[in-house]
């Protein structure tokens, strides 16, 4: 089990609107036509998209489907560009996108199973990992969290492996009433697992990961950086790990969390 | 008048004693050592290659945010990390060397104090990969050194007097639009030695997140780039290049073919494209595209031609 | 967290003595001396009234195109124009004390000469209609005068003592960015007498019509205004704000009631739209509901309590 | 004969696009639904349009025709401003205008005959006047040009006016083969003239102003500045006039040619 390579070609790809749809309140999905893309991209890889050519950057957004030629992204709309996002409509041939970006998850060992671990939108982009896994035929069980039943989003897209899901809310509004920990410690101690996938806000993540800490499992956390180029030439998205300074949008955004400080990745996130 | 066939058109230009195939460069940081960029522009085809800051040792550069988008812009408070001296030579050059042997580099030098640009230099003078140096006396996103060093005429100079001995290649001082009076601190590293002189360095500015009641930037200030400097950078280009005689090297938001002329026509005979490359990374290729068909357009076969160019209105 | 209504947000904040029923205020030369914006705005809502710079006889101002846009912003090279302190009574200030007599005016005040300032405030101190007096010691479109007073400490403060002398009303002195050390300046006008500081003026700019291979403006170089400046500003009033305790006017690309917010969180009591009024006339209204609801959502009584009330990081 | 006062309300108003659509190269027509202005504005004023939200300033245009509800905007593509007004779709809802802007030019004095005379697309506002003067029953005469046939614009959209017009082009593919001076200079010899309308580019303006000085005729022109805020607040405008300096967008766009001295006016001009 190692990190895959970073050091796959890039290329800059026009991308056409295929729908745009708002699928929970403030979050949305847009469908992209993006031939080139959707035949490279692996699961937890991201995608740097040119929302319009008003904005000085590119914003990024992790891949959460492949269908044939098409990328779907799950996008929570918190400021300018994502809210310019949403004005785009079916059809619309303005945007860009460079990719593939970032690293992917690592499949575990043949025989070993995984627990996926999303809360909020970082649920998205493990549904497809659960996909990849799903086609490997490997064995999996998939944690997801919200903060209410209408958070937990993405259910309907992953209707193949749904049976494998399970849910926590805080409000108690669907599955398990209270933090995404608990039923992370349930899993864990069974001792099926060797490898455990976390993706979400980076406070859920570091508490998933102290978790784990108590049981023998490799866990996987995925970054979030503010990123100008993202492809390695600006060092917008640093984050200090053990092997050094390390960016975010080539050398993650899946990280090995015996490979981070926590503390050392606090100072370098942006709130 | 007869149209000129774009791919006629001269682009050469001579800068400070080198030859180079055009006036186009990258801005330092926003290119990496190139590398990063190898899978979208031929790093050959570059007049020349700005690399990041280097200094003597490793510097870890800034906590927290390191970057936010302003209008027309963004401001970044990266801090100058990188890896030290020793690290570019091994890795950056040296993957420059064997994959882009052709391409013309100029290392932007860095240093908390004066000698720190020496000992920098005393490091990567024997190299052949080197083309030129780029002294960044105006970097607004360190505590110590940086910015400092370019706000006083007589402190700018100082660092030039310092490294002049140092080397034979052409030394290039790279200066901070936050000044009152640019033409002084342009005449004064000129006095000192300076081959060239390359402007502008990113604006001070800030940004605050009203809903956190906090700046954005944990620094609080950090570089504003992009085009919302480029009426500054141009205005400072045209009153520097009237100031000096030493060529210019012109950047601060140009993002464009015709931004490219316009740094010229105002008296720069190279000019760098930065934040721009984030936007599009084949923002370089597509400049000089355009720089050409101007020039076909205009009846202008030499665009070295273009160089101070601007007429009375 | 109780959600307060916008409407019942207090929005009074005192600047210099004076009270004033909201911290909104326009930027001198973009909103004429209000009656221009009569159609669109209830002028006594308003904290205040800034009016063009009035000098102690008629300017004709810059030949040529006067302004052209660019990346989120605007050069412009008007050069001050206007005609005359006594026809500015006679006509503007009449027209105000007839139609909107209880809204308070911010005289800019202009001259090419240091005694030019003190003639224009002879003339206005017994005019009723006058709340508080902007020096202009910074605009950057005139060749006598203008922002060569503001870029050297000792002669801003020559300005501000030469006229403290003859008025009781607030002085305010109006600051250029186009300098090395603001805060300097700032102090030295302070220590001078002056009862608030509004800032910044425009930064220097200049534009090319790369295929006329002119520059648009007849002087070269105008005055650079609009979002593309917020961070320059931002970074300088809260830099003043640390360095002296008299109020401050924050401006300079503020166009939302979030903009507004952040020129209070970085240290301004009263906040100016400029160039945002072109693009909306009904601008200064709207920032002040968004400003409102703002106060509202995170549960803020007082406006005023936003002045510097910037975290750390 | 006077000065049509300036003093009337503006407004803003939010406009819809009816229809937009490239009427000779590089020339657009644009129509926008815009109800109140549509009521209020007179031939030779117009309005300060808001294109898109990403530029910093407005953007000045003449209204050429009413429809009803509607207003029409003959627009030459020159910048980035009128680039992006090409892209503006039939039922875009973006755009809002102020206005009425500048003053109108005034009718003759009953019984009196008036000289319409434009260049380029300076003919389209004209064609606004002959339809106010066609309706007011007073007599007129239109003499348009361009620089070849396909530039000599607008010729459709007054189909009742049609017969009063006549036409001359520099390479002669349409009417006079030359300079619009010639007609301009044989219709005043007949007499009948107390008033010429001249719309177009300045150095036609000109030129044109210099013939009719040799007749007994008022001759109004219409000016263009660069303009920021439209509503006289800014000085952006200014035009020197033997009154005194005077802003193009309230105290203008039509000056009475014996008002300016063409020197100074040149002083202002842009190029
Ligand atoms: C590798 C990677 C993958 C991502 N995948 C997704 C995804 O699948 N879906 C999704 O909705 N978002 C994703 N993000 C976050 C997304 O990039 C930001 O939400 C987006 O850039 C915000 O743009 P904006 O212009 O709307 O917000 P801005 O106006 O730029 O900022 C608004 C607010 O959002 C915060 N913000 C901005 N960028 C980020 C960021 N990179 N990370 C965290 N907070 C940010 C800002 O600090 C600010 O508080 C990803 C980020 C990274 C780095
Ligand atoms: C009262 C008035 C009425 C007008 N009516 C019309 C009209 O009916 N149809 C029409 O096509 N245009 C009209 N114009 C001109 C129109 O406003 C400009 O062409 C437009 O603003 C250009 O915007 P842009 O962003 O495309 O060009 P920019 O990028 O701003 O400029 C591109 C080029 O156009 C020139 N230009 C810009 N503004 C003007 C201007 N105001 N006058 C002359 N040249 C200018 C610039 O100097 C530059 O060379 C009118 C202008 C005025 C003042
Ligand atoms: C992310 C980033 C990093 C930068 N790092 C450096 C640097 O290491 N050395 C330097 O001299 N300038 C640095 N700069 C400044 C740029 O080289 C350039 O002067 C400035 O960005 C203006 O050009 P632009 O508007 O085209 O980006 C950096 C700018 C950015 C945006
Ligand atoms: C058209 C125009 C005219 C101006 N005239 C004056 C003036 O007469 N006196 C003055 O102090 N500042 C003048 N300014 C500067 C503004 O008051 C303000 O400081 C600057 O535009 C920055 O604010 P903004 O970005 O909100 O426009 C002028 C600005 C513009 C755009
Ligand atoms: S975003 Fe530029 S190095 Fe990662
Ligand atoms: S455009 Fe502002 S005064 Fe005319």
């Amino acid at each position: 089990m190692c990190q895959t390579s970073q050091h796959e070609h890039k290329h800059v790809e026009n991308v056409e609107v295929v729908s745009n749809v708002e699928i929970a309140p403030r979050v949305w999905m847009v469908v992209l036509r993006a031939p080139k893309m959707a035949h490279l991209l692996r699961a937890g890889q991201f995608v740097h998209l040119l929302i319009d050519e008003y904005l000085t950057l590119r914003r990024p957004f992790s891949v959460c489907q492949i269908r044939q030629d098409e990328i779907c992204i799950m996008y929570a709309v918190v400021g300018k560009g994502t809210e310019l996002l949403t004005q785009k409509k079916t059809h619309d041939e303005s945007m860009s996108v460079i990719g593939p970006c970032g690293n992917s998850w690592p499949h575990p060992a043949v025989g070993s199973k995984a627990l996926l671990v999303g809360g909020g939108l970082g649920a998205a982009p493990l549904g497809m990992l659960a996909h990849e896994l799903f086609e490997a035929g490997t064995d999996f069980h998939f944690i997801q969290a919200g903060r209410t039943d209408s958070l937990v989003i993405g259910r309907g897209f992953h209707e193949s492996i749904r049976r494998d899901i399970e849910f926590a809310t805080d409000d108690g509004s669907l599955g398990f009433h209270g933090l995404i920990t608990e039923p992370v410690k349930n899993s864990l101690q069974s001792g099926e697992y060797s490898v455990v996938y976390v993706c979400g806000p980076e406070i859920m993540q570091r508490a998933v990961v102290a978790v784990c800490a108590n049981f023998q499992v490799a866990t996987y956390v995925s970054l979030e950086r503010l990123m100008a180029c993202g492809i390695g030439a600006c060092l917008s998205c640093n984050v200090a790990t053990k092997q050094g300074p390390q960016k975010v949008c080539v050398d993650g955004p899946i990280f090995l969390s015996e490979d981070l400080e926590f503390d050392d990745v606090a100072r370098s996130s942006i709130h | 008048m007869t149209l000129l066939d774009p791919q006629s058109i001269n682009t050469r230009i001579s800068f400070a004693g080198l030859e180079l195939c055009s006036p186009l460069t990258v801005a330092s940081g926003t290119f990496g050592s190139g590398r990063e960029y190898a899978d979208f522009v031929d790093l050959a085809q570059l007049g020349a290659l700005t690399t990041k800051g280097v200094s003597p040792v490793a510097w870890a550069g800034n906590e927290g945010a390191r970057i936010t988008e302003v209008s027309s812009g963004m401001l970044n408070s990266i801090g100058l990390q990188n890896s030290g001296v020793d690290h570019f030579i091994h890795h950056d050059l040296a993957w420059l060397q064997s994959h882009a042997p052709e391409a013309k580099v100029i290392v932007n030098v860095c240093g908390h104090e004066i000698d720190e640009f020496a000992r920098v230099i005393e490091k990567l003078e024997d190299h052949h990969g080197v083309g030129m140096y780029e002294l960044n006396i105006s970097c607004p996103n360190v505590d110590n050194g940086g910015m400092s060093f370019g706000t006083d005429p007589k402190v700018a100079a100082q660092v030039v007097e310092r490294v002049r001995p140092l080397t034979k290649k052409p030394l290039i001082a790279k200066l901070t639009p936050n000044v009152t009076d640019i033409a002084e601190i342009a005449r004064s590293v000129e006095a000192a030695g300076a081959d060239g002189i390359s402007l502008i360095n990113t604006v001070l500015g800030m940004a605050i997140d009203a809903h956190r009641f906090k700046p954005i930037l944990k620094r609080k200030v950090g570089g504003l780039s992009g085009p919302a400097i480029k009426p500054i950078a141009l205005r400072m280009v045209h009153e520097v290049s009237r100031a000096v005689s030493v060529p210019l090297i012109g950047l601060g938001g140009a993002t464009t073919g015709i931004d490219v002329v316009e740094f010229m026509l105002a008296g720069a005979t190279m000019v760098a494209l930065g934040t721009a490359n984030f936007k599009d990374p084949f923002a370089t290729d597509k400049a000089l595209i355009e720089l050409k068909e101007f020039c076909a357009l205009h009846d202008i076969e030499n665009v070295s031609d273009l160089v101070g160019a601007l007429k009375e209105i």
